[in-house]
């Protein structure tokens, strides 16, 4: 039964679907590839029970994920394939143009729930109009990455918001409501652009950067963007259908990518993935952290050290 | 003649015939495992909700379930009230209740006494038609026609609303209302219809004094069938109602139903035995309570107001 | 009769009819109310994807390209599915309901039974959903397959299937059971020869409401967690060796159309959206058809019934 | 006013009166007066159109499509043709009272049952309601037996009980005719035999139209008697010539029981 | 064999036979006899009993729960009392056949109406079957009026040709004893006169127990009659003795009319 079983983040699917079409029709139908939606998390768990060859990651595996894998003795190899903008967005209409971090923080954190509700709260300078928030599902791993970037801890967030997986509801949300905000992938910012407004995010070197391929590269726009991954189990990895996959993948992930609105990779990052596999280079670069605000010279830089 | 004792034999529908008992009582036994499944069903939802539940509990305090005002078990905070779900399960229901209730009832009303059989053979399997649409096709009327209308007529009213889909959730169950209650209102038998009428009264006077009187128990039976479907109604508020706990009964804030965060949770596909994941296993019992709530009502109902012609 | 009395009971009478004018009037815009939701409900769709209906809708894989992505492997896994659903609660459906109509002795344990089934018909699907998460995908370790799915869903509709043979056999009236029992033949030769012959199109009809809902339903088959991108067909159940049968398909991972539809809608791109509209409007046909015939059955057995 | 032979006041009369069930020919030209204050029984095989013609006089027919009326059912004393276009059938009902085969008592109260008829034409006045209910329950000899218990359901009483129900029902809005199809048939004798007497004494009140397929009972309780067969009236006369003196052969081939 | 005085042979008999319906006594101590290849009517008011101890001859009661039989009812030649325990119900269904009030043929077609009772019986040959339903049919007098449509449903039979098919139906599998309830009253003049005509000319070939509530009939097919009233059968014997000399009053009261 020639299959590839890949599941896991929402963020990274439209990059593996994108792959998974192409391939099977470059196959000719011989190789099946599944992909499923469960969430880093979900893909995570499945991946280190041993029920998927391949897991799509939004965030690096975290120190409790590493450990379920070795328990049962799963290695696997670590490849990012693209770099996705987190992007926070509110209506057209909207007199909001630039949030920092800090503003991101008194809208969004626990403390927040049901006392901050008018936007002049979070700034004196803000209309006084009720805010309305529109946010990921507590399930996923954008709502990790957004948590952890900008309450400094993942998954602390207040829960008075319109949650969805489905972010096209999101984009739904705030496009017909002049006093929301919202956040998800850039993929659905880009190909909503009529309907929403990008806000810029106050880096760390104090600018505000709109979210697009060039600041994600030039890495100002921080911390909101992020590196998205594959990982591949090392036993299916001898399968050859696996590894033609796989393979598959970071020749055409480029491409891909962008079509599907994500920012690739220098073409060296694909061609050292490849080198990773052929040197056999297990684990994650990442020690198992939550990290916010890699940039992607750094991605590089520990690549390359590895 | 010679004398056999007298014998008491009591009915049995079964044969003697030693071979052909066998058969039939096999026969039998067969049959009654196909029934038996419906109750082996029911006793895995139990198993499921309860074993799940209780893993549940194991962590989160009971009273915390039953009073917290906020539901967010997901976060790194967690909180574990399931009062903002029932809250939105209790309204998006009311709303949806407001409209089908009336609506199915006169609908019912009007094809069982008014209308002409010609009128009735086409707009029942119309109506029947419309309660066959699956509801997360009403899902996105709800949230791509209906709320915007709103919005036109109500401009401070969010892109996602209980109102809206509660609105929707009732138009989705008139079906079964009007279907259900007409059903009733026609096995009421013409005899009691010839002695209304012969009082003179009009169709409407016999509509509202005898024959619903007389159908009341299906008639109720229905409204309570369409109380658990709105409860349980899950695509439609998933879709349109905002995916929000909120602890508000005010039909124009988003809020999100037990359904609704089961089905949010399912979306996301939560990793087996984490407390995410029995969390979805304790709503779904609140979910099942509920409903059986309304369907222990319905029973007592139908006793209670058996059709007395 | 007096002159006068004959007014007082003219005026009385037009009051009376002023009412039942109202009401019928009321009525009537009732009707419309639900005659126009569905007239919207159905143009929304017609005109948003309409133009995505083509014979390469049918036959494309789903695929990240809108205009080249079609129902292919979404309406196979609802053949597939609603083939097990089918193959499960039909013959338990019937067997369930000749029990309780035909053997079923007046006790406790029936009465447990008919109580159970009721109750059954009011859980909400979602509920369903749950059950196969902890017992087909967990417990029974089915995954995420074609099986759980059925087997979930069938037992969604036992409740539909095992009422509809329950009404139908009680339709039959009780002189056709004596005219077969008074020439000797046994309860399985009555139940056999005739009870379920005559109540087939009875049976039928709630069979297919049944199958129309099921293939409809979204939350439990999101519940057991079979959101994917599957752009290939589950393995033939028949093959071309020996024994001609194959039932790997089972346990393949799959997509329906509520589910693909519902991806659809989740993608950022406008052009999915159209994509969407059609296959929700194909959708919406599959159950129409399936209810109009149910609804023709209905009607052709209230004509052609003849005892 | 008109009148027969024997100059009495003729409460009705049907005038050439056909009845069609779609394009079943259920009755031909009927020509039959309904005495004033006396009973007419309807006899005759099953199928012969007798409850059809009952069920005329008070226009139950409109209730189902495709039924037609032709020729006239005129009512007195006001000459009216009942089955004019221009004739309202509710007022036709509200004047012409029936009593059907079965008992029907509305799922209400017993009190309700009387109070029907009231309600509906308007009456609110509670005393007044009272009255009219008493009279009506002591008409139909039920008052002694339901007095202490007007507010219980109506279908717990007996038979025979919610048979006389229905009679004090119709005669609570003081109906001018009363039309009675088969009022025993669904009876034990003792209840039967109640509701005859019941009759008898009505008689002198009310105009009434009976169908009944028993003839000990036509014979008993009625003043003339139409016999029907085959959707026509073959004989009309005074009940006890109809019976012992029959002019037409079917007439005696029916009460002698050598048919039907 | 047994026989009566006047030593005749009896096909079956019941002796202190008792039914009763859960708690309600409805046959008390019944004996009666059914003479072979005579016809015996059972008669009486409704609801006396004759259907159920009709009913009993073949153990339709078994059918339904709560139903009690006591004492015997002794089938001839091999005296066997088909009440016992032993016995099997549904060998009693294969002996004594039964026609019910309403036709009740099966929709399927005439032939397999025809075929059924001997399919039950586990015969399969085609020409055999053919035989005996050609047999069965012309034995019904139906033959003629079907032979040409033996594959239409048996529904489009108009109500005499089906209780005729009813009949051969019970004939084709050669009943010892054949039982009939009411067989007309749900039927129109011609097709009883029709049944009746069947009736007397089966009266040579088969034993027939027959329920009617219409007593010309019973005089015209029957050689002996049993009056029931209550759950008792208040008189039995010769059918011209107890319509013409009835011993009891009950008997002459309810024969003239005066009573039911
Ligand atoms: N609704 C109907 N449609 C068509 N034909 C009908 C309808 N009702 C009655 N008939 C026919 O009209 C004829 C007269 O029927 P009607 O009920 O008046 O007879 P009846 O004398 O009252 O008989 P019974 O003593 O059985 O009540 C019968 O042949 C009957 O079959
Ligand atoms: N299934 C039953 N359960 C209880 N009582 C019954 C049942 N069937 C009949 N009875 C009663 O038994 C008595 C005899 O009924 P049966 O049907 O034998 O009368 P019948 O003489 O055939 O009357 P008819 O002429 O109306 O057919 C009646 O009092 C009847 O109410
Ligand atoms: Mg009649
Ligand atoms: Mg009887
Ligand atoms: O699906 P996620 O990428 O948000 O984990």
């Amino acid at each position: 039964n020639v299959l590839v079983k890949v599941d896991g983040s929402s963020t990274v699917y439209p990059v593996t679907e994108a792959v998974a079409e192409d391939f099977q029709k470059a196959q000719k139908g011989a190789v099946k590839v599944t992909v499923g939606i469960s969430g880093t998390g979900g893909g995570f768990k499945k991946f280190c029970r041993g029920e998927t060859d391949i897991s799509n990651a939004s965030r690096p595996i975290l120190k409790k994920e590493m450990e379920e894998c070795a328990k049962l003795g799963i290695k696997y190899y670590e490849l990012p394939v693209a770099f996705d903008a987190l992007t926070v967005v509110v209506n057209p209409k909207s007199k909001i143009n630039q949030l920092t971090v800090e503003q991101l923080k008194k809208m969004w954190e626990p403390a927040a729930q049901g006392k901050v509700s008018n936007w002049n709260q979070v700034d004196a300078s803000f209309p006084d109009a009720p805010l309305k928030l529109f946010g990921a599902g507590s399930d996923s791993g954008t709502f990790d990455y957004f948590t952890e970037a900008v309450t400094g801890k993942a998954k602390s967030s207040r829960g008075d918001y319109t949650a969805s997986e489905d972010d096209n509801v999101l984009v739904q949300g705030v496009s017909r409501d002049v006093n929301a905000l919202g956040y998800f992938g850039y993929a659905y910012y880009y190909e909503n652009k009529a309907k929403l407004k990008a806000v810029a995010i106050v880096n760390s070197k104090g600018k505000a950067v709109l979210p697009s391929e060039q600041t994600v590269i030039d890495g100002s726009y921080n911390p909101m963007a992020r590196p998205i991954f594959i990982y591949v189990n090392e036993k299916s990895l001898e399968r050859p259908e696996v590894r033609q996959f796989v393979e598959f993948y970071m020749k055409n992930g480029p491409k891909l990518a962008s079509e599907v609105k994500y920012v690739p990779l220098p073409a060296k990052a694909y061609q050292g993935n490849l080198e990773h596999l052929a040197k056999k280079k297990l684990g994650t670069v990442f020690g198992g952290d939550a990290e916010v605000g890699v940039t992607i010279e750094e991605l590089m830089s520990r690549e390359a050290k590895m | 003649m010679n004398s056999i004792p007298a014998t008491t034999v009591v009915s049995d529908r079964l044969a003697r015939n030693v071979q052909r008992n066998i058969r039939e009582r096999a026969i039998e036994s067969i049959l009654f495992g196909a029934a038996l499944v419906s109750v082996l069903t029911t006793l895995g939802i139990v198993w499921v909700l309860v074993s799940e539940s209780l893993n549940f509990f194991e962590h989160v305090p009971f009273s915390d379930f039953l009073t917290d005002t906020m539901w967010t078990p997901l976060f790194s905070e967690p909180r574990y009230g399931i009062l903002p779900l029932l809250m939105g399960t209790i309204t998006t229901s009311l709303v949806a209740l407001v409209v089908a209730i009336p609506l199915g009832t006169v609908i019912a009303a009007y094809l069982s006494e008014f209308a002409s059989a010609r009128v009735r053979e086409i707009v029942k399997p119309f109506l029947e038609l419309l309660g066959g649409i699956p509801t997360i096709v009403y899902g996105y009327f709800a949230l791509t026609v209906v709320t915007p209308v709103l919005q036109a007529i109500y401009p401070d009213l969010p892109g996602f609303s209980m109102l809206s889909a509660g609105l929707v959730m009732g138009i989705a169950i008139v079906p079964y209302i009007s279907s259900l209650t007409e059903d009733a209102m026609r096995a009421v038998p013409m005899s009691l219809r010839e002695g209304a009428y012969g009082m003179g009264s009009t169709r409407f006077q016999t509509a509202i004094r005898v024959v619903i009187p007389a159908a009341l128990s299906g008639v109720l039976s229905a409204y309570i069938l369409g109380i658990s479907r709105a409860v349980g109604e899950t695509m439609i508020v998933a879709v349109a109602a905002g995916m929000q706990p909120n602890f508000t009964m005010d039909p124009t804030e988003p809020a999100q139903t037990i359904s609704a965060y089961i089905v949010q949770v399912a979306l996301g596909d939560l990793p087996h035995g984490s407390i995410g994941y029995q969390s979805i296993f304790a709503a779904g019992l609140s979910l099942m309570l509920m409903t059986l709530l309304f369907n222990i009502l319905g029973h007592v109902i139908r006793r209670r107001y058996r059709e007395a012609y | 009769m007096k002159a006068n009395e004959l007014d007082q009971i003219r005026s009385v009478i037009k009051t009376n009819k002023r009412a039942d004018l109202i009401f019928a009037l009321a009525g009537f815009l009732a009707l419309m109310v639900g005659v126009m939701a569905f007239v919207t409900l159905f143009g929304e769709m017609l005109a948003n994807g309409w133009e995505r209906i083509n014979p390469d809708f049918f036959s494309n894989f789903p695929s990240r390209r809108a205009a080249n992505a079609g129902i292919l492997s979404a309406w196979v896994g609802s053949l597939l599915v609603m083939l097990v659903t089918a193959l499960s609660a039909i013959p338990l459906g019937i067997a369930a309901g000749v029990y309780l109509e035909e053997y079923a002795p007046k006790n406790w344990m029936t009465d447990l039974i008919e109580i159970n089934v009721t109750n059954l018909a009011g859980v909400p699907s979602i509920v369903y959903g749950l059950l196969a998460l902890g017992v087909f995908v967990y417990t029974f370790g089915f995954g995420q397959s074609i099986l759980t799915a059925g087997l979930t869903l069938g037992l969604l509709i036992l409740p539909v299937v095992i009422v509809s043979t329950r009404e139908a056999l009680r339709a039959i009236p009780i002189h056709i059971r004596e005219g077969a029992y008074g020439v000797g033949a046994t309860q399985w030769q009555v139940v056999s020869d005739h009870l379920v012959p005559y109540a087939t199109p009875g049976i039928m009809t709630g069979v297919i409401i049944g199958m129309s809902r099921a293939i409809g339903e979204t939350a439990p088959i999101i519940t057991i967690g079979a959101l994917t991108f599957i752009a290939f067909l589950p393995p033939s159940p028949i093959t071309d060796t020996a024994p001609f049968l194959n039932f790997e398909w089972l346990f393949s991972g799959f997509t329906v159309m509520p589910i693909q539809m519902f991806n659809w809608t989740s993608r950022p791109e406008e052009a999915f959206q159209q994509n969407a509209a059609a296959a929700g409007l194909i959708l919406v046909l599959m159950t129409l058809m399936m209810n109009a015939i149910a609804i023709w059955l209905r009607y052709r057995l209230r004509k052609s019934i003849s005892w | 006013m008109s009148t027969t032979e024997q100059n009495l006041p003729v409460k009705a009369f049907t005038r050439d009166f056909n009845f069609y069930y779609g394009s079943f020919h259920a009755l031909k030209s009927i020509n039959l007066p309904v005495i004033e204050k006396h009973v007419t029984a309807l006899i005759g095989p099953s199928g012969c159109g007798k409850s059809t013609l009952l069920r005329s006089f008070n226009r139950m027919h409109d209730l189902y499509p495709g039924n037609r009326y032709q020729g006239e059912i005129v009512l007195n004393p006001d000459n009216t043709n009942i089955l004019d276009t221009r004739v309202d059938p509710i007022e036709v009902r509200m004047r012409v009272g029936m009593v059907f085969q079965k008992p029907n008592p509305f799922p209400k109260s017993i009190y309700e049952n009387v109070a029907y008829g009231l309600r509906v034409r308007g009456e609110k006045s509670r005393s007044m309601l009272d009255d009219k209910i008493e009279d009506a329950l002591r008409g139909a000899s039920l008052w002694n037996e339901v007095k202490d218990r007007l507010n219980q359901p109506a279908t717990a009483l007996s038979g025979g009980q919610q048979q006389r129900l229905c009679i004090a029902r119709c005669l609570a809005t003081d109906p001018e005719l009363l039309l009675f199809d088969e009022p025993t048939s669904a009876l034990d004798p003792i209840a039967t035999a109640n509701i005859e007497e019941l009759v008898t004494q009505l008689r002198d009140r009310v105009t009434i139209l009976i169908v009944t397929h028993n003839m000990q009972q036509a014979a008993r309780v009625s003043h003339y008697t139409a016999y029907m067969y085959l959707g026509e009236v073959v004989e009309y006369g005074i009940t006890d010539e109809v019976f012992l003196r029959p002019k037409k052969k079917e007439t005696e081939d029916y009460i002698t029981g050598r048919f039907g």
